[in-house]
């Protein structure tokens, strides 16, 4: 059992549905993105996702294309997401999965790639643009690197092809919310929930995190219904653009103010007084 | 990630005729569908859906009745006298694809794709453009099937092709700019996968070349393969003999080059040979992405990608619009390491003397894409010598370039 | 002064096949060869010239050779199902000359012409252009014939058509700004006939149009015929007819509507309708010579003449450059005064909006020359009725005119 | 024999070459033209042209192009040229010819015009545009009229086709110097020549004349070797826009300046001062 693992399998005995948190690596800027981390750890993450920019993100909404974007304005590399990464792990054992795009990933060479993830405390991977049929490229260096690979299922997919995902999937399996891209608003509650059921019956090995346009507690609760946690992202970085687009914070508010966002995500109400 | 020295060989010809793609849309290394899941049961859909209209007869009778009644097919196969006195060599032949309603190729493919989705029962019709020959294809086929069309189009495009806006709005197309990134065609694929993504029940996704995920690769090739299938009926008409001793072709996306060489693949006598925009020149600027881009990801398949060593996607540049992407269909990455196609490049300046010879020599005013094909002629045609026989493909008419024709004069 | 009143009557249907001109090149009281003596002899020896190759099997074979495999023939006759929804009328066929090389019928004449000047041992070729769509058709056959070419274009219509210009620079032809008078097509055409007068020996002058002296009008007819032929041969194959109800086409010299009526004279039973530019209303600035103007002459025939009544040549008005002329092929007058031909017109305005209902009904965006042809068409439709068939011809595309098309959507 | 004939007749009795002056009615101005014509009438014509303003001469260079859009700007009607023809008569017997093309005589009417200038004292008409072939038009109301109907001849005139000239012109033959448009530079003279002895043996029934490109003394004499005179157009048309355009000049000094360009024309040297 996987560190993720362990972690959702913690969630879910104490009842409570697992917090992930998505933001991009060089976002807002480089330097902060580990105290980011640390700023959602504190809040209540369960695990993290962090983003590694791309220049062509294709599954992405606006405020994600735009931490993309924002992130690659400062040179960041993929071996920045390597010491982001290692630099969170000194002092946190939250876990912690890579979420890109396939072809920086290839460009840096599969195997390598791998081997220096999980050296520098990754969990998993999550590669959008990569489902099960392309997959055979990773699998086997994933696997032998010890890193979870992650894989989707979509309102549209079959009952088997649900199923083959859970087979081929690690760590959980993503079902996106909507037929849409990250921060999409969601679709009627009715036909997102039989959709979350259907799933909650044919997902039997992993457990199953719901993803996309969840932007409030009540979102999340309400969508955890039949699910083991949820994501939250294009929220999020909503969230941290709002916070460094504004001048008149210090960088001790908008870290408290992003702890804040994290915990009532989680909680619905505001932490205590730090 | 593939690698050139690993990659197949070309299949021992005295047995085996070329099956590119597999059933899972590799072509070698190349090709798949690397794409959001939600789009997995989507291509399943179409890939099915293609299958059955394959096989149906009265699909192909509509779609080759249109050819002929709208499209205005077969395009001739025009013999260039002074064009091969001008090179002084093999004869040359130019394959009309210029003479094609919208004035290039791409309408061969449009067809095809907006038959298919009727079939399918889809209303909606998106689409990306670059210089707007594909957006125009497309607006052109919505309009004749009555059906809603938006047309991806990077804001930067808009700008620089404003009259193919005014031709795509005119048959009642919506353009919608494409804001992101290098507000290109790159950009405005983008733009359209993310729509389709977001609508993937009733929209069918028209691509412009024999990019994307699989089948689109292959059903783009296919649609188009009606070039070559011509040419070898008129070059027999004229000579006597179905294959020529040389084939050209501008590569962007490489549909044109497909069309062309696909019915010529197996006979290995025919020299293939893709042009690709070397823009300022291979060490500066350009979209030569066989010549200098590597292995990658981009648009739902795997082929050569400019790209820089972080694997960001590389901006393209080329006087032509329709060249001026850093992406490439996966059969050409296939046929690059197989050695089946010989891949060369041409600068602007070289496009731009393309089009001042074909234009003086035989009263063709190429595209400035069709133009790169002009290239290494006259090395061909001496190579090849007078008793031999190139044929080029003339993908389009260089009306939607005059201004920029003009400027650089 | 011919006098429409005294004019012929259509001849008896059962008896006399049409046969206009007479040997002197009068169509009725139209026509003839109102030229300096110096162009007698010289139009002396192009009829004599014409006669022998009109006669020669190898003169219609590299004739029909060339359109087939560098104009690209037979063009489409394309059935236009939504327009004849829309109309909710008659069923109606596009004869798609929009698809010719370089976009308009125009070519095939100027095809004709060049091979006859080079039968004829000329070797500098002279035109006239307005709009330029007949100057680029001739820079084109000059290039690929290899003839040296002179282009006579308004000043101002050089300014308002300054891509055309490219073009024909592109491929070789010295475009002359025609100085004087009006500066627009008419002065073009008397440039180009002074050109003439001091160049007799050299020189050949291809007319763009069914006007000016014997035997331009005939024989221009003549290299058009091919569109009606063409289309008799394609609706019947397509309806087991060849004749429909009605044939439309728009007139400005008259050479589209010449091409397509002339092989459907003789049936009586086909309404033939040309549209004329109506401009700004026929109480305005308009081109409409056959409704409002009075016989006269101009460019050397008998012909209805925009004038005023001290007979000065009047300044034509068209959005459409290609209709904006003064004069009318004396055929025309002709077959106005027999009633054998229905003339009706078009406002800029209803062209505009014929430019609107084909590129979004059938995905073709017409010339704005074209667009006047439908005009009359919901009325005609619906006079006819869903059992019957009207054919328009597509005369060109639109691809030339988007700059004003957009300034007027 | 008409008053032209006459007068070319006794031209040649006299062994001198007739000289006829072309000029545009209503150039420079309506009010100048019958004072032009009695200063060429003055300086020696023998008749005189006077064109009739349209607005596409074909045949026309660029002077004769431009006093016709000069005339034109004014006005000038028809009417107006059988009342100069009338104004002129007054004080002169010299022979007057109308040049000019179809079609504004056609929109007056033929039948109309010949009366008309008839009676205005017209002599003749010459119409460029109207080449035997489509003469029959003409010739009738002419002959009812009494005016002549000059045709021309060029170099590129067949034999037969000269004959053919001389058998329907009466006035005389005029004798198109050069393939080219009026005010043309004259070809080399060789041909000129042979072309002019050429038809000087073809045209018997009638005088010929010359013209087209002929701007001196020298030039006139020359070509009238084998004519029986010669016809100045676009050079008279030239000295008039030069005398015109020079607002330092009185309308006196302009009137002795046409007048003593006529009669160096004809003789070579300058009229005494008048
Ligand atoms: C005339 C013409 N040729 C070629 C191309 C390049 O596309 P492809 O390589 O897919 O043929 C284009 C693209 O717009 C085009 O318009
Ligand atoms: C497309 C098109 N149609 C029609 C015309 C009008 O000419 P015509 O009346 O001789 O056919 C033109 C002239 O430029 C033209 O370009």
């Amino acid at each position: 059992m996987s560190r993720l693992s362990d972690t959702l399998a913690a969630c879910r005995a104490q009842g409570t549905p697992a917090m992930g948190l998505f933001t991009t690596n060089g976002f807002p800027h480089p330097d902060a993105t580990v105290p980011v981390l640390h700023a959602i750890d504190d809040g209540g993450a369960d695990f993290i996702e962090l983003g590694m920019p791309f220049s062509d993100p294709l599954a992405e909404g606006l405020p994600i294309q735009r931490s993309s974007a924002r992130a690659l304005s400062h040179g960041v590399q993929m071996d920045d997401a390597f010491g982001t990464v290692a630099a969170f792990r000194d002092d946190s054992d939250t876990p912690v999965l890579l979420m890109g795009y396939i072809n920086p990933v290839l460009q840096y060479g599969i195997e390598r790639f791998c081997t220096k993830a999980a050296n520098a405390g990754v969990d998993g991977l999550i590669l959008p643009d990569v489902p099960p049929e392309e997959a055979k490229l990773l699998t086997q260096h994933a696997q032998t690197a010890g890193l979870d690979l992650v894989f989707l299922i979509a309102p549209n997919s079959s009952d088997a092809r649900i199923q083959r995902v859970d087979e081929l999937a690690t760590g959980f399996v993503y079902a996106v919310s909507v037929t849409g891209l990250t921060g999409s608003r969601l679709d009627g509650r009715g036909a997102v929930q039989s959709y979350l059921k259907r799933a909650r019956g044919l997902v039997t090995q992993n457990p199953l995190l719901v993803g996309f346009g969840i932007a409030t507690h009540e979102d999340a609760q309400e969508l955890s219904q039949h699910t083991d946690g949820f994501i939250v992202g294009s929220a999020l970085i909503k969230e941290i653009e709002a916070c460094w687009d504004d001048d008149t914070l210090s960088d001790d508010e908008r870290y408290t103010r992003i702890r804040q966002f994290a915990y009532t995500l989680k909680h619905g109400d505001a932490v205590a007084a730090a | 990630m593939p690698d050139a020295s690993t990659a197949p060989t070309v299949a021992s010809e005295s047995e085996t005729r070329y099956s590119a793609p597999d059933a899972t849309g590799h072509f070698g290394p190349y090709g798949g569908a690397f794409v959001p899941e939600i789009l997995v049961p989507v291509l399943e859909e179409l890939r099915e859906a293609y299958a059955e209209a394959q096989a149906d007869p009265a699909f192909d009778a509509e779609y080759r009745t249109l050819l002929r009644e709208y499209v205005g097919r077969p395009t001739p196969l025009s013999f260039c006298d002074r064009l091969t006195g001008y090179y002084g060599g093999a004869k040359i032949y130019a394959k009309r694809e210029d003479l094609c309603h919208t004035g290039a190729h791409k309408i061969n493919n449009t067809i095809g794709q907006i038959l298919l989705a009727r079939r399918m029962g889809k209303t909606r019709i998106i689409a990306e453009t670059g210089a707007g020959q594909h957006g125009v294809a497309t607006a052109t086929v919505c309009a004749k099937f009555g059906m809603d069309c938006i047309v991806f189009m990077g804001e930067e495009d808009m700008e620089r092709q404003r009259l193919n806006v005014e031709r795509m709005e005119l048959m009642g197309a919506e353009v919608r700019p494409a804001l992101s990134g290098s507000r290109t065609l790159k950009d405005a694929t983008n733009e359209a996968i993310r729509d389709w993504v977001s609508n993937p029940d009733d929209t069918f996704y028209i691509i412009g070349s024999v990019v994307g995920p699989h089948p689109y690769p292959m059903m783009v090739r296919n649609f188009h393969r009606v070039i070559g299938d011509e040419t070898r009926a008129q070059l027999h008409e004229h000579e006597g003999r179905e294959t020529p001793d040389a084939v050209v072709a501008c590569v962007g996306g490489g549909s044109n080059a497909m069309g062309i060489f696909y019915p010529y693949i197996d006979d290995e006598a025919v020299r293939l040979v893709g042009v690709e925009a070397a823009g300022e020149g291979l060490n500066g600027r350009h979209a030569a992405t066989l010549s200098k881009g590597t292995p990658g990801v981009l648009h739902g398949a795997m082929s050569y990608l400019l790209q820089d060593t972080g694997g960001q996607v590389e901006i393209a540049h080329s006087i032509s619009a329709g060249l001026d992407y850093p992406g490439i269909g996966p059969e050409h990455s296939h046929l690059k390491d197989t050695g089946r196609v010989e891949y060369v490049s041409a600068t602007d300046t070289e496009a731009m003397d393309g089009v001042r010879v074909l234009s003086e020599q035989e009263g063709i005013i190429p595209a400035l894409e069709t133009a790169h094909a002009m290239a290494p002629m006259q090395r061909l045609a001496r190579e090849i010598g007078p008793d031999g026989i190139i044929v080029f493909n003339c993908s389009g008419r260089g009306d939607k370039d005059m201004q920029t024709i003009a400027k650089h004069r």
